[in-house]
């Protein structure tokens, strides 16, 4: 047993936490957040597992996980932009077929 | 001395996850805002022993760019637009 | 002693990270996950100091910690009370799910046990010393620095086309609203920005001239740039209607078209795409990182506003009616 | 420079009672209003006595002004943001709690 895999091993669990909200649960932004949870669990394995104990990081992985958040990033902000236009869709629809609505 | 920053380190982590206690009962939207901002300066505590404990001087710019991120997330907090929401059940008072 | 309060470092963070990351998910009041997600990020850039990589703390403080909560909080408003998965596919699919619950439950429990049980799972040498044996080739003394724009350059101009695509794809889905609420903001605010921004600009530049030999560079000092913006946003500061044309464009496009120039003189002149020539590898550099820092700034935090500016005349992002102007 | 070490060891012990302190004011105080004492005094000061703790062991005067401009950063961001907070709350119609 090394002392850092506890971070690969939280990165697992984050990994399967975020992937059975990805299922479970019902509304957008937990799925996204989900996804970002899932993403951060691949980073914490990836870079646990190289680092050795007493030696500087690998540079590879750490360059690829600094891709990797900046990227994560920008896809939370596109996704975010499709729930909300997602939501509004729906709002128009239900106006659409419910007009006594708009004038009660 | 090392002991002494690495203990220290671990104390405060320790208060932050004993205070999470607090974002999670809430009860207001306030609470759980402050509780957040209240760990960011302990991150910063944190982040200058541990800079200090394995004499990494990178950790105190991490240290420092934490200090001057600390406010945003409570400025975007206050100057949230609850409009929509007050709207919302003006108009389900109506219909009702 | 030492060694002990390391270790035990390490499983606090590990356990809380999972904890935290289990509630934020459980929770159906989003703006509790919210904050929730914020401690994430923080205790996230915490984990990575401990992991010996800076560089990825660096990015995590300012992303994590910062810009996403930002995005999240602002877009609250929008998904606050409903935006569910519709209900019509739902109810089969999702019990057709529940045959993975097991397999969600005992994958994790064998992945955790093999890496905590196996010594050999992390027996490779790595690429450490590849790197830092070429690293004199190179225009710069940072091994990060050296992976992302010179050894693994191919992620890294992509890496900026996807920006570019999400900025796109955010653009096109709807034109920009007002995001900020009209009532007249405190002065201390405005204090606190007239004396964090300065700070905020410097520790910018200063982060990207440390790139070239510490941990730092293009991609911590251009989100620590968004982040400035995004407090500039916050303050009632907005981008003039002449500006938010055809010059946010170029910024939005610049460091992707200027990597992409630089890639392929090298294809004219070395006869292998983003093979930089020898000598003047450093100076190229430099100025593929500048292009990158502004480019990344603007990306992320027009990224963060979501909408594209909608009129030449009016301001980017558009300021919210005061309610109590309109009855008056 | 045992004398030096003895002063950091006791400026640490003094900020972790400090953080301490501020834990339990998050934790037990009775409305947003009062924890807001905990985010803007005792944290606070817990980190400038780390900061000073440091200063005493930094070998060089670029080290103990970042330090300086770390804490002086928190302090600022600190007071202005409890500010902003307890306006909010005021807004949203919390009324301050008061021991009858």
């Amino acid at each position: 047993m090394n002392d850092l895999s506890v971070y690969a091993a939280a990165g697992i669990l984050l990994f399967f936490i975020g992937l059975y909200a990805l299922f479970f649960r019902r509304q957008l932004l937990s799925k996204i957040l989900a996804a970002n949870v899932m993403g951060s669990g691949v980073f914490l394995i990836f870079i646990g597992l190289v680092k050795q104990p007493g030696q500087s990081t690998d540079p590879v992985p750490q360059a690829m996980v600094l891709t990797g958040i900046i990227v994560t990033l920008c896809f939370t902000a596109a996704a975010i932009a499709l729930a909300i236009r997602l939501k509004e869709l729906n709002e128009e629809h239900h106006s659409a077929t419910r007009p006594e609505d708009d004038f009660g | 001395m090392t002991g002494l920053y690495l203990g220290l380190s671990l104390l405060l982590l320790a208060t932050i996850v004993l205070g999470l206690v607090r974002i999670l009962r809430g009860p207001t939207a306030a609470d759980r805002m402050l509780a957040a901002q209240l760990f960011g300066t302990t991150t910063v505590a944190i982040l200058l022993l541990l800079g200090q404990a394995t004499s990494n001087q990178a950790l105190w710019d991490v240290a420092l760019v934490f200090a001057l991120l600390t406010a945003i997330a409570a400025i975007a907090f206050v100057r949230r637009d609850l409009e929509p929401e007050q709207n919302k059940k003006e108009d389900g008072d109506v219909s009702a | 002693m030492t060694l002990l309060f390391g270790h035990l470092i390490d499983l606090l963070l590990a356990v809380s990270l999972t904890v935290l990351a289990w509630r934020l998910l459980a929770t159906s009041d989003l703006f509790k996950a919210t904050v929730l997600f914020i401690a994430f990020g923080l205790l996230m850039a915490l984990a990575w100091v401990r992991l010996d990589a800076p560089d990825l703390a660096l990015a995590e403080a300012v992303i994590g910690a910062g810009i996403t909560g930002v995005l999240l909080l602002t877009a609250l408003r929008h998904l606050d009370s409903g935006a569910r998965v519709a209900r019509m596919s739902g109810r089969s699919g999702r019990r057709s799910l529940r045959v993975l619950l097991p397999a969600l439950g005992i994958m994790p429990a064998l992945l955790v046990l093999l890496c905590l049980s196996s010594p050999h799972i992390r027996s490779t040498a790595g690429l450490t010393a590849s790197v830092i044996e070429r690293l004199d080739q190179i225009g710069t003394d940072h091994p990060v620095t050296a992976v992302l724009l010179d050894f693994r350059a191919y992620d890294t101009l992509l890496e900026t086309a996807v920006l570019l695509l999400a900025v796109v794809a955010v653009w096109s889905l709807h034109p920009v609203r007002p995001i900020f609420s009209p009532e007249p903001i405190s002065p201390a605010q405005r204090g606190l920005l007239r004396l964090l921004l300065p700070v905020l600009i410097m520790t910018s530049l200063y982060l990207f001239w440390r790139g070239s030999h510490a941990p730092g560079g293009a991609f911590q000092a251009g989100a620590l740039l968004a982040a400035g913006l995004l407090l500039l946003l916050l303050s009632e500061q907005r981008l003039p209607g002449r500006w938010s044309g055809m010059f946010l464009r170029l910024l939005l496009a610049g460091g992707f078209m200027i990597f992409l120039l630089v890639a392929a003189g090298a294809l004219v002149g070395t006869g292998t795409l983003l093979d930089y020539p020898g000598g003047g590898a450093s100076w190229l550099l430099l100025s593929i990182e500048a292009a990158l820092s502004l480019s990344i700034a603007a990306l992320l935090a027009t990224a963060v506003i979501g909408g594209r500016p909608s009129d030449r005349s009016t301001e980017f992002p558009p300021r919210r009616k005061d309610p109590a102007g309109e009855e008056g | 420079m045992f004398l030096r070490d003895a002063t950091t060891c006791l400026l640490l012990l003094a900020a972790a009672s400090f953080f301490l302190a501020g834990l339990v004011g998050l934790l037990r105080f009775p409305d947003v209003f009062c924890r807001l004492h905990a985010l803007t005094k005792a944290d606070n000061l817990g980190l400038g006595l780390v900061c000073i703790a440091l200063i005493i062991q930094a070998d060089s005067w670029h080290g103990a002004v970042r330090l300086l401009l770390t804490w002086f950063l928190v302090l600022v961001s600190g007071a202005t943001v409890a500010h902003l907070i307890a306006r909010k709350a005021l807004q949203q119609g919390q009324t301050p709690w008061r021991n009858r």
